[in-house]
């Protein structure tokens, strides 16, 4: 019984219009989140005393990294629920989650190489949580590369299930490894994140981005989520409904 | 306004940074609109072929 | 139900989609022990379709495929080890020898004797080559050897599709002989065909796929 | 016809055959059936060795044939190159048997995939990543690398290469529908190796440095256990995705 609120949301049509209907609900909220994030971060949070103004990347770094791996995670839940239950709708998330999860990697390396060249002096160090990013940036383009490689959509998305599951019970093995090899090379990271002692003033905008940037993910994707429920759909009464044909 | 914008001699690294990122957001606000809005077409296109037999 | 011990194989509404195609529209079907069920269609009509749905290897959207009365989903392993199916192509390895793939194909299913081995070579006219490499047989001969492995596996439900590819006359009736004897030992067949099936009528039954 | 008993079978709807072999027999028959299709086309089997002994004799050549320098690089040299060559033939792990239907067979054949798809992996082993791991010490030795660390160079790689060969299992079953998958295959499975990359070069450089190198064996043999127990059923689901 308490299953029914599954299969219902499951149903194509009924996911479609959810979709369509929540997704205001979560860009609004976002955008002002990123707007006042933004501001508290740019403007209002006072410099730092080592790091001076370069530490305010991290208010666009941090919450980049987060998403990455959030996306990769809901990639790999969504396949593993799509492969067990054979539900289609579960598949489209996770292909409608990917191509998001792949760009939020990217600007975390560009944005993590940016801030480390006035930290290090250097565009790229071999820093173990660059180093992770990185890898999990490959991670996610075999991800991608599997996909389009096959024409049927729903051997695409059952493969593709498969490797995401396979990636995500890897990614803390391969992200330790990293941290270890790293420890034995050089000194630890130097940059900012997970320090204690940050000042509200600080921490509230990276809050707010943190918050931000997930509600953003998550407009964007039941934008993509719509759209991949419709190239799963073929003849149903309910996309003529829906599209007005 | 000068010093907001220099970011305490930041700038070269800083404003790239958040460019980068809000870039990859607008994109993923294009990509998902041209997603939705192609599979409605293909959608169409599939019930109009399918109504004629 | 009493269903267990009765060898039926029903299929009931099966719908499949290949990709945008809509190929099975709710076929229904039932074979019991004694009968051969003939799929006969055009090209593209689904009787390969079908065929895999039934033994598992494409997955129905709608509809289910029984086997001594349940869903062969629910287990497929028992299932697989009751039927045999032989595709479009031999299921043999080109390296090896006729005698080789035989062992290596049906006797992870069951142990079988040497006598047992030459007895089916024997009986599909395989046993002067079967020492060969398979790749130096002729179309028709290693059809012959992918017969005996179907016999070798002693199996009551053979799924075939297009048993008679590439045979000669003589073959053609070694086929239909073969059928006969299994459907008069209790066995069941469902085969994909272009031209009939050169079997007796008792125990024939057909099924008609509609192509798009 | 009735010498063949096809009536018993016919009769009892039981779970499995009674004579059916067990499993271990079934993957011992499976190792015993690659390894003579192998060695039927003995050629290929050469091609990986060869690439392994190509792209380490590269490396001299580009940077400097002066063994003192050499070996502070070889363990690098070394890993990179063992794990390329354990790529190139794994293409073809189950693509031979997908295209002349007999993994159709297997699949249908009521027995477990799973331990079918171990047993294949272990013949992939046995016929690339043991013989890769034979003559790691040789190439070691060309790089500059003294005899004390030639054990613990043979033990590392041959770890390592049981944990590329259960990932390159899974790439190889992933990407068996595809047609041209070498570079797809790569893509897939080379980022899942980093951690034997890691474990594998730092217990190579622990045996040249003359240091215990045990616990990264450890960390090596935990990886391919932890490999054995999961790598078969990924294999096993992506092949049966790819057979339908």
């Amino acid at each position: 019984m308490t299953w029914t609120w599954f299969h219902r949301l499951a149903s194509p049509p009924h996911l479609y219009r959810t979709a369509g209907r929540l997704t205001p609900w979560f860009a609004w909220p976002a955008a002002l989140l990123i707007i006042a994030g933004l501001i508290g971060g740019l403007w209002l949070a006072p410099p730092d005393y080592q790091q001076g103004d370069a530490y305010r990347i991290m208010y666009v770094h941090a919450p980049s990294a987060w998403l990455s791996l959030m996306v990769y995670t809901i990639m790999a839940v969504a396949g593993a629920i799509g492969l067990i239950w054979r539900m289609k709708a579960a598949h489209a998330l996770a292909a409608a989650a990917a191509p998001i999860g792949a760009s939020f990697t990217l600007a975390t390396l560009v944005t993590g190489s940016l801030w480390g060249k006035p930290m290090w002096g250097t565009y790229w160090q071999w820093d173990p949580r660059l180093t992770s990013e990185l890898l999990l940036f490959f991670l996610y383009l075999g991800y991608m590369g599997l996909r389009a490689a096959f024409e049927d959509l729903q051997r695409a998305d059952r493969v593709s299930a498969v490797l995401a599951v396979v990636g995500v019970i890897n990614v803390p093995i391969i992200h330790y490894s990293v941290v270890w090899w790293n420890s034995l090379h050089q000194g630890p990271s130097v940059m900012y994140l997970g320090k204690p002692t940050m000042p509200p003033s600080m921490l509230v905008p990276l809050l707010l981005m943190f918050l931000g940037f997930t509600l953003f993910f998550g407009a964007v994707v039941l934008v993509r989520l719509q759209g991949e429920v419709l190239n799963r759909e073929r003849a149903a009464h309910w996309v003529e409904e829906e599209l007005g044909a | 306004m000068m010093r907001f914008l220099d970011m305490g001699g930041y700038y070269p690294w800083v404003w790239p940074a958040y460019a980068v990122t809000l870039g990859v957001m607008g994109l993923n606000i294009y990509w998902a609109m041209r997603l939705r809005e192609r599979a409605r077409r293909a959608a169409l296109r599939r019930l109009q072929t399918q109504e004629e037999p | 139900m009493r269903g267990m011990s009765e060898t039926t194989l029903k299929g009931e509404n099966v719908h499949l989609w290949r990709g945008e195609r809509h190929v099975l529209r709710g076929v229904a079907f039932t074979v019991s022990g004694g009968e051969c069920l003939q799929l006969t269609g055009p090209n593209g009509a689904g009787k390969t379709s079908l065929l895999r749905t039934v033994c598992g290897m494409a997955y129905p959207e709608a509809g289910r495929i029984c086997w001594r009365g349940t869903d062969v989903r629910e287990d497929l392993p028992s299932f697989h080890a009751e039927m045999a199916y032989l595709g479009h192509e031999p299921p043999l390895k080109m390296e090896l020898t006729g005698r080789e793939n035989l062992h290596y194909w049906v006797a992870v299913r069951r142990r079988f004797a040497a006598a047992e081995l030459e007895a089916v070579l024997g009986r599909v006219g395989a046993g002067r080559w079967a020492d060969r490499p398979v790749r130096t047989l002729s179309a028709g001969q290693k059809r012959r050897v992918a017969l005996a492995g179907l016999l070798l596996m002693a199996v009551p439900l053979w799924l075939l599709d297009e048993p008679t590819t590439n045979l000669d006359v003589e073959g053609q009736h070694l086929v239909g002989a073969l059928i006969d004897e299994h459907l008069a030992a209790g066995g069941l067949v469902m085969a994909a065909v272009h031209h009939p099936l050169a079997v007796s009528e008792r125990g024939l039954r057909r099924l008609e796929l509609g192509g798009v | 016809m009735s010498e063949l008993s096809v009536v018993p079978s016919l009769t009892r709807p039981e779970r499995a055959p009674r004579n059916a072999p067990g499993a271990a027999a079934v993957a011992w028959m499976m190792l015993e059936r690659d390894l003579k299709l192998a060695f039927r086309k003995a050629s290929q089997l050469v091609q990986p060795l060869a690439f392994f002994a190509m792209v380490t004799t590269l490396f001299p050549l580009a940077i400097t044939p002066e063994l003192t320098r050499l070996r502070h690089i070889a363990s690098g040299v070394l890993w990179a190159a063992a794990l390329l060559s354990s790529l190139l033939a794994l293409e073809f792990l189950f693509r031979d048997d997908a295209q002349d239907g007999t993994l159709e067979q297997y699949a249908l054949s009521g027995r477990a995939l799973t331990g079918l798809l171990a047993a294949k992996t272990a013949a992939h082993w046995l016929l690339t990543g043991l013989p890769l791991a034979l003559i790691a010490p040789l190439a070691a030795v060309s790089l500059g690398v003294p005899a004390h660390a030639l054990p613990g160079i043979l033990a590392s790689v041959t770890l390592g290469t049981v944990t590329m060969s259960l990932l390159g299992a899974i790439g190889a079953a992933l990407t068996l529908g595809v047609r041209r998958a070498g570079a797809l295959l790569s893509l897939l499975t080379l980022p899942l190796a980093i951690p034997v990359l890691i474990f594998g070069a730092h217990a190579t450089q622990l045996a040249i440095r003359g240091q215990p190198y045990g616990a990264a064996l450890t960390l090596l043999g935990a990886l391919a256990v932890f490999g054995m127990t999961l790598a078969p059923l990924a294999a096993a689901a992506a092949v049966r995705i790819n057979l339908e």
